[in-house]
């Protein structure tokens, strides 16, 4: 018998790995105002070590432990040189990166069966359990995830740490004047933010139990972008809104074409409706559909003074 | 007497001998069949060669053979005689289709294939007098969108049955979920040969032969040539890949220079020079027409027709001589394997006209395996008698033994891969004017 | 006395990264005076190079309005000689060729007047020297001769010298005041070095932190060329020191 | 052992090269200008492909007209993304992070149009190119063409920045547009021109690498990340730098291709040749060969 309720639970799942994606993502751009563009390849580094590791029989604990990790360390190896660049040569530095990673992982068979792709096995087996429950542990475990995800991202942002990434991103050089050394503050978010990235690929890896290169192409990176984009950088709550939103849009437009008769083709009016919204919101309405979250913190007060008075 | 009496009498003979011979379900469909096949030999002999005219035997044969199994598929979907539960009064088939991403272009065509045998059924009158409703939902070439997918078609529109989808990494990511919803995949073009270790003895059926055996096909083929210098150029995805190991394994050091190669860029000159640096005597090439239109108009300009290619069936079928340097590339200097039936292709011909008159365009490749898949899952339900993905399975086991499709019989073996499998030798010729595909040989 | 430039009420918004609107220019006023050598200081990333953009016409400010001879300012109409802080030069043009620039695309083009200026700054030795064959001073000196070789109605310059060490700056320093001498033009310069401002200018505008707004104006009122050694000039030089302390107290 | 036909590999790259120099030419003249790496690029090349494909193969009008077709809708797309989107955007002072956002948005609405008005089914032409040897090279007409228009687009971009007044403000302004502006220069319209002959050189190279090969919708964005490796790798806003750096990234691929067949590599890697040049160059010298070469006075 159909279950939408399974399916609605299904979408949940992926709002949850997403909205992991989109809140790291708005860790490093939204706050700290760096442009990656190689998302992808952290999600990929994440989803690729946890895989690896759950084949070599390993707890799921330890597989989505070591994945975080494995993605912060590469994304502390990355931002190494590419911090140093300017906004736009950092995007198309990390898009060439992400696609550099995919290549190996596609061609080296010895490392994840390339092209062929890996199998994952599950986890948690329960025999007997109905399919709603299981999705129910899994909705459980993805949730948890980005409780704490966003729970760490929303004590980053609101310390005066949170506050002094602020300040990078609003004017990098007075930042500098005022003592702080920004490189270090840029590689530690971008770290943290690749580490996000790795949870969310282990969760995605364990839950679809198969990828491969093809899954991780740059266009996740982009998603993600318009989940931020529209969902408004610097407000965490609104960034995984904007998870939802666009995954709600890509679900509706799969249902939705079998109820209505349009003249075009609703994957295709789908996207094209993303892009226009892309340009509109960013000429309109720039900080998003929700504005940047105030700061929130004992030290509110001081902060706001200080935020006035430069 | 004249021929067209013969045939007249011949399709009246078929109707009357196949109401007769029509049992319930499958039955029906095999009584059906096989009776038009022996009513239209018997009228045939017996008038054809009595009036001493062969070719009145042989049209008499064919059009007794097409009213057989024109009725045998009606009889065999309208006496699904439903048992326990009855069947939905619509029935839906899903299927997942890669129509965006990378296969888009292909899984564009592919849809077709399923999309005739459902208006066909329809047209019959559908699964024991159910409307068959198709649900086709885009993969976009990514095994997670593909499970999305998936899930929208068995949650949301409780879809038992599902074809597709046509990339193999696809069919692995949707395996598990399959199977734990007891949904039957059939999948019209995975060819991978992980499938069948990964998923054995399950929901996930194929309608086309595993890579293993293509690639032995095309090993052998070089072989039996007396090739000592092969160089394999194939796609860099788990179809080439599949293939190029098996040949390897097959071929061992005859193959000197192996390239894999990205379908997406297309710049094939400098992969073209090394082989023909290399001095090979012949080429194993696997690729699909997209990239092999290509890769054989450079191989023209590269002048590599001086050496034998040898083609999977990637590269079978009437769009690769919508490129004329391709086309004549072919003929110059291809030939290829492709999967066939074993007793010749009468219902493929019947298919493509079928197929021509709806699309008014002759099929391509996998249109026929989609098609069988489709009109396979419509068979099993009608057989199953409910709506009821393990009934259904059960039933597609059952019914594969006696179907014979477009690409000839579907016989399944317990992991839901092709039983046998019999790969057509072919090349391409020019004939007035008209490139075209003729068999010369076949394997094993 | 005529006025060459008058700023009234000006205000710049940016919009950060998060589309949040960020204050740089908060209702600035002020007027020059045709011929005088007016130096902004304020603290870094004050907005001192936006106001300066603006008095150019590359940038618009988002209220109040500029006036340069009385008209709105456009790069295009009116002439002006913008010495950029980083350095600006085309890399493929010579010497010559970079500063006749400004000339050819307004198709005006006279041997002569590159002539001029090119001596006026002392580089006929370098003529056909591309940029990159050159020291830092020199390019400064390059830099100037272009802007200068529009015969500009002003001169606006960023910041020109922050590159330089200390000895060529105070060259430079010299060389400005002497061309300021010998051709009167009214001059906008903005700088974070105090000294620069006290030694070249006739009046000093301090500006606050962001968003900027004028803290205040101090004529310095000494005979040139100026002792940088002075006490007077030691006086002024602390006096706008300390207001700037008090805008960033890490100084 | 490998034997290799170095001077066909050499020939290969000649190709691959013209190629992405007709791909980049406008994109690192845009990005100089607009200061952003305008991803939308990549369809500027599609819908020029796609226009040609309609003129050729569906009006059956030869391929000079749709040579033209090409040039004329991605100079109007050009045209149109600058004064809708681009334009606009900049006077409400957006970052250049919000503008390849939104030249994103851009690519994936343009892109999806193309889809549905043309269908996403491979499309190819059916010209017949005549192909001969000379020496031990195999050479088509339509990489002579392809060479050919490059070369006439260089010889025409090479008069027309040196000689005219146009081009001098234009060479100027994808330099430096600050400076330019205050020069006198009218920025703005020059951004306009430069759009819209930028775009149509890309509409060009789209066309060809569709006759070359064959037309998807994906067929800009597959030479984008190489385009952009070219812009980087020959120094932004430099049309003597792409020129170069066009033919290196060309050699080194093609070159590349050996070598990773000689090691038993997949060739896919390929593409990871152009991406490595444009990380190590972002790196390493983030100027690129305009600096480099502008060193010796003559390029950028």
């Amino acid at each position: 018998m159909s279950e939408p309720l399974i399916y609605v639970l299904d979408m949940a799942v992926f709002v949850g790995i997403f909205a992991i994606l989109a809140v790291s993502l708005n860790l490093e751009y939204g706050f700290t105002g760096l442009a990656n563009f190689g998302k992808v390849a952290f999600f990929m580094v994440g989803a690729y070590t946890s895989s690896i590791l759950a084949n070599m029989g390993f707890p799921y604990l330890a597989c989505i432990t070591v994945a975080t990790f494995a993605a912060g360390f590469v994304g502390f190896v990355a931002s190494l040189p590419a911090l140093k660049l300017q906004a736009d040569y950092l995007a198309i530095v990390t898009l060439a990166f992400g696609e550099i990673l995919r290549f190996i992982f596609k061609n080296e068979e010895w490392i994840a069966g390339g092209v062929q792709g890996i199998t994952v096995p599950s986890a948690i087996t329960i025999t007997g359990v109905p399919i709603q429950t299981m999705m129910l542990i899994q909705l459980t475990i993805v949730y948890a995830a980005l409780a704490i995800c966003y729970f760490i991202a929303q004590r980053v942002v609101n310390s005066p740490y949170g506050r002094t990434i602020r300040a990078i991103r609003e004017d990098e050089l007075a930042a500098q004047v005022l003592g702080k050394d920004v490189f270090k503050y840029k590689a530690q978010m971008f770290t943290l933010g690749s580490a996000m990235a790795g949870v969310s690929g282990s969760l995605f890896s364990q839950y679809v139990r198969f990828i491969d290169p093809y899954t991780f192409e740059p266009i996740l990176t982009f998603t993600v972008w318009m989940m931020v984009i529209l969902g408004g950088p610097a407000n965490n709550l609104g960034v995984i809104l904007g998870a939802v939103f666009v995954q709600a849009l890509e679900r509706g437009a799969r249902i939705a074409k079998d109820y209505l008769l349009l003249p075009v083709d609703p994957h295709n009016l789908r996207v094209m409706i993303i892009g226009i919204l892309i340009i509109l919101i960013l000429m309109y309405r720039p900080q998003g559909l929700f504005r940047e979250s105030k700061v929130k913190t004992p030290a509110l007060e001081v902060a706001s003074k200080w935020k006035k008075r430069s | 007497m004249n021929s067209s009496a013969t045939t007249k009498t011949t399709a009246v003979l078929v109707a009357l001998i196949i109401v007769v011979a029509v049992v319930a379900g499958v039955g029906g469909y095999f009584a059906g069949q096989s009776a038009g096949y022996d009513a239209g030999y018997k009228a045939g002999y017996d008038k054809g060669v009595m009036a001493g005219g062969a070719k009145a035997y042989e049209k008499g044969k064919s059009e007794g053979y097409k009213a057989g199994y024109e009725t045998g598929y009606k009889e065999g979907l309208k006496a699904g005689k439903p048992k326990g539960p009855t069947l939905p009064d619509k029935i839906k088939i899903g299927s997942l289709m890669c129509l965006s991403g990378f296969l888009g272009p292909m899984g564009q065509k592919i849809k077709l294939g399923v999309e005739l045998a459902v208006k066909e059924i329809n047209r019959k009158g559908g699964i024991a007098g159910r409307p068959v409703e198709l649900i086709v939902e885009d993969t976009a070439t990514d095994p997670k969108t593909a499970l999305e997918a998936f899930k929208k078609l068995v949650e949301v529109d409780g879809c038992k049955v599902v074809i597709g989808p046509m990339a193999s990494p696809e069919v692995m990511a949707i395996g598990k979920y399959a199977n734990e919803r007891k949904v039957v995949v059939i999948s019209p073009t995975a060819t991978s040969p992980k499938i069948t270790t990964e998923f054995p003895d399950d929901y996930i059926f194929r309608t086309v032969g595993s890579d293993a055996l293509q690639g032995k096909a095309l090993a052998d083929t070089a072989l039996k040539k007396g090739f000592t210098k092969i160089a394999t150029l194939v796609l860099n995805n788990p179809y080439g890949i599949g293939i190029e190991e098996k040949a390897k394994e097959v071929l061992g050091d005859k193959i000197v220079l192996s390239i894999r190669y990205d379908p997406t860029k297309m710049d094939f000159r400098t992969e073209l020079s090394q082989i023909k640096d290399a001095g090979v005597e012949a080429v194993i090439y696997v690729g699909w027409y997209e990239d092999g239109q290509v890769m054989f108009r450079q191989a023209l300009e590269m002048g590599l027709d001086n050496i034998q290619w040898i083609a999977a069936e990637g590269v079978y079928g009437e769009p690769m001589f919508k490129v004329a340097d391709a086309a004549e590339f072919m003929k110059r200097a291809v030939i290829g394997t492709r999967p066939i039936a074993p007793t010749g292709l009468i219902t493929y011909k019947l298919f493509a006209e079928s197929f021509k008159k709806e699309y008014g365009k002759a099929p391509t490749m996998y249109q026929d395996t989609a098609y069988d898949a489709t009109m396979l899952a419509a068979l099993a339900i009608a057989y199953a008698g409910q709506y009821d993905g393990a009934k259904i399975k059960d039933a597609l086991q059952y019914v594969s033994q006696y179907y014979i499709g477009a690409t000839g019989h579907k016989m399944f073996d317990k992991n839901g891969d092709q039983l046998t499998q019999f790969y057509e030798i072919w090349k391409v010729e020019k004939v007035d004017g008209k490139y075209k595909f003729v068999g010369i040989g076949r394997w094993p | 006395m005529k006025y060459k430039v008058e700023v009234e009420k000006v205000s710049k918004f940016f919009v950060n990264p998060n589309g949040e609107r960020l204050q740089v220019l908060d209702n600035i006023s002020f007027k020059v005076y045709d011929g005088e050598f007016l130096c902004f200081v304020g603290p870094s990333g004050c907005g001192k190079t936006t106001l300066l953009r603006i008095i150019a016409g590359l940038e618009k400010p988002s209220s109040g309005r500029v006036r340069v001879e009385g008209e709105t300012p456009n790069p295009k109409k009116i002439r002006i000689g913008f010495v950029f802080q980083e350095e600006a030069l085309f890399p493929w043009r010579n010497v010559w060729d970079n500063i006749k620039f400004g000339l050819e695309v307004r198709g005006n083009y006279n041997p002569k007047i590159v002539e001029d200026v090119v001596r006026l700054v002392g580089l006929e030795n370098f003529k056909s020297y591309y940029p990159h064959q050159l020291s830092g001073g020199m390019r400064k000196r390059v830099a100037i001769a272009r802007a200068l070789a529009v015969n500009p109605s002003i001169i606006l310059m960023d910041e020109p010298f922050g590159d330089l060490d200390a000895q060529t700056r105070w060259i430079m320093h010299k060389e400005l005041y002497s061309i300021h001498e010998k051709l009167k033009k009214t001059t906008i310069l903005v700088t974070h070095n105090v000294e620069e401002a006290v030694y070249l200018a006739d009046r000093v505008l301090v500006l606050t932190r962001r968003p900027a707004k004028v803290k205040k104006e101090i004529f310095i009122g000494l005979e040139r060329p100026r002792n940088k050694l002075s006490s007077q000039f030691i006086r002024f030089r602390e006096e706008i020191i300390g207001f700037l302390r008090e805008e960033v107290p890490e100084i | 052992m490998v034997v290799v036909n170095w001077l066909q590999v050499l020939f290969n790259s000649a190709v691959t090269g013209s190629l992405y120099l007709l791909a980049a030419v406008g994109l690192t003249l845009t990005y100089g200008l607009t200061r952003f790496p305008n991803f939308a690029h990549a369809e500027f090349m599609a819908l020029g492909a796609y226009a040609g494909y309609t003129i050729a193969e569906q009006l059956k009008l030869g391929f000079p007209y749709s040579f033209i077709a090409a040039f004329i809708s991605s100079a109007a797309l050009g045209a149109a993304s600058y004064l809708l989107v681009f334009r606009p955007l900049t006077h409400r002072g957006a970052t250049i992070i919000h503008l390849m956002v939104a030249s994103i948005g851009l690519d994936f609405f343009v892109r999806h149009l193309i889809k549905q008005v043309w269908g996403g089914e491979q499309l190819s032409f059916r010209m017949v190119w005549p192909y001969f040897d000379v020496g031990p090279v195999r050479i088509t007409g339509l990489w002579v063409a392809l060479i050919l228009s490059a070369i006439v687009m260089v010889g025409v971009m090479h008069i027309v920045l040196t000689r005219t007044r146009l081009g001098k403000a234009i060479r100027a302004s994808a330099n430096n547009p600050d400076l330019a502006m205050a020069s006198g220069v009218d920025v703005e319209k020059i951004a306009l021109v430069v759009w819209i002959v930028g775009a149509a050189l890309a509409g060009v190279g789209g066309l060809f690498r569709a006759a070359d090969t064959r037309l998807v919708p994906l067929i800009g964005w597959e030479i984008l990340l190489p385009a952009f490796a070219v812009v980087i790798l020959g120094g932004i806003g430099s049309f003597y730098g792409a020129l170069i750096a066009a033919y290196v990234i060309g050699l080194a691929e093609n070159f590349g291709v050996v070598f990773l067949v000689m090691f038993k590599l997949s060739t896919d890697y390929k593409f990871a040749i152009a991406f490595l040049i444009l990380i190590l160059t972002l790196i390493l010298k983030p100027s690129g060969f305009g600096r480099l070469f502008g060193e010796g006075g003559k390029v950028v």
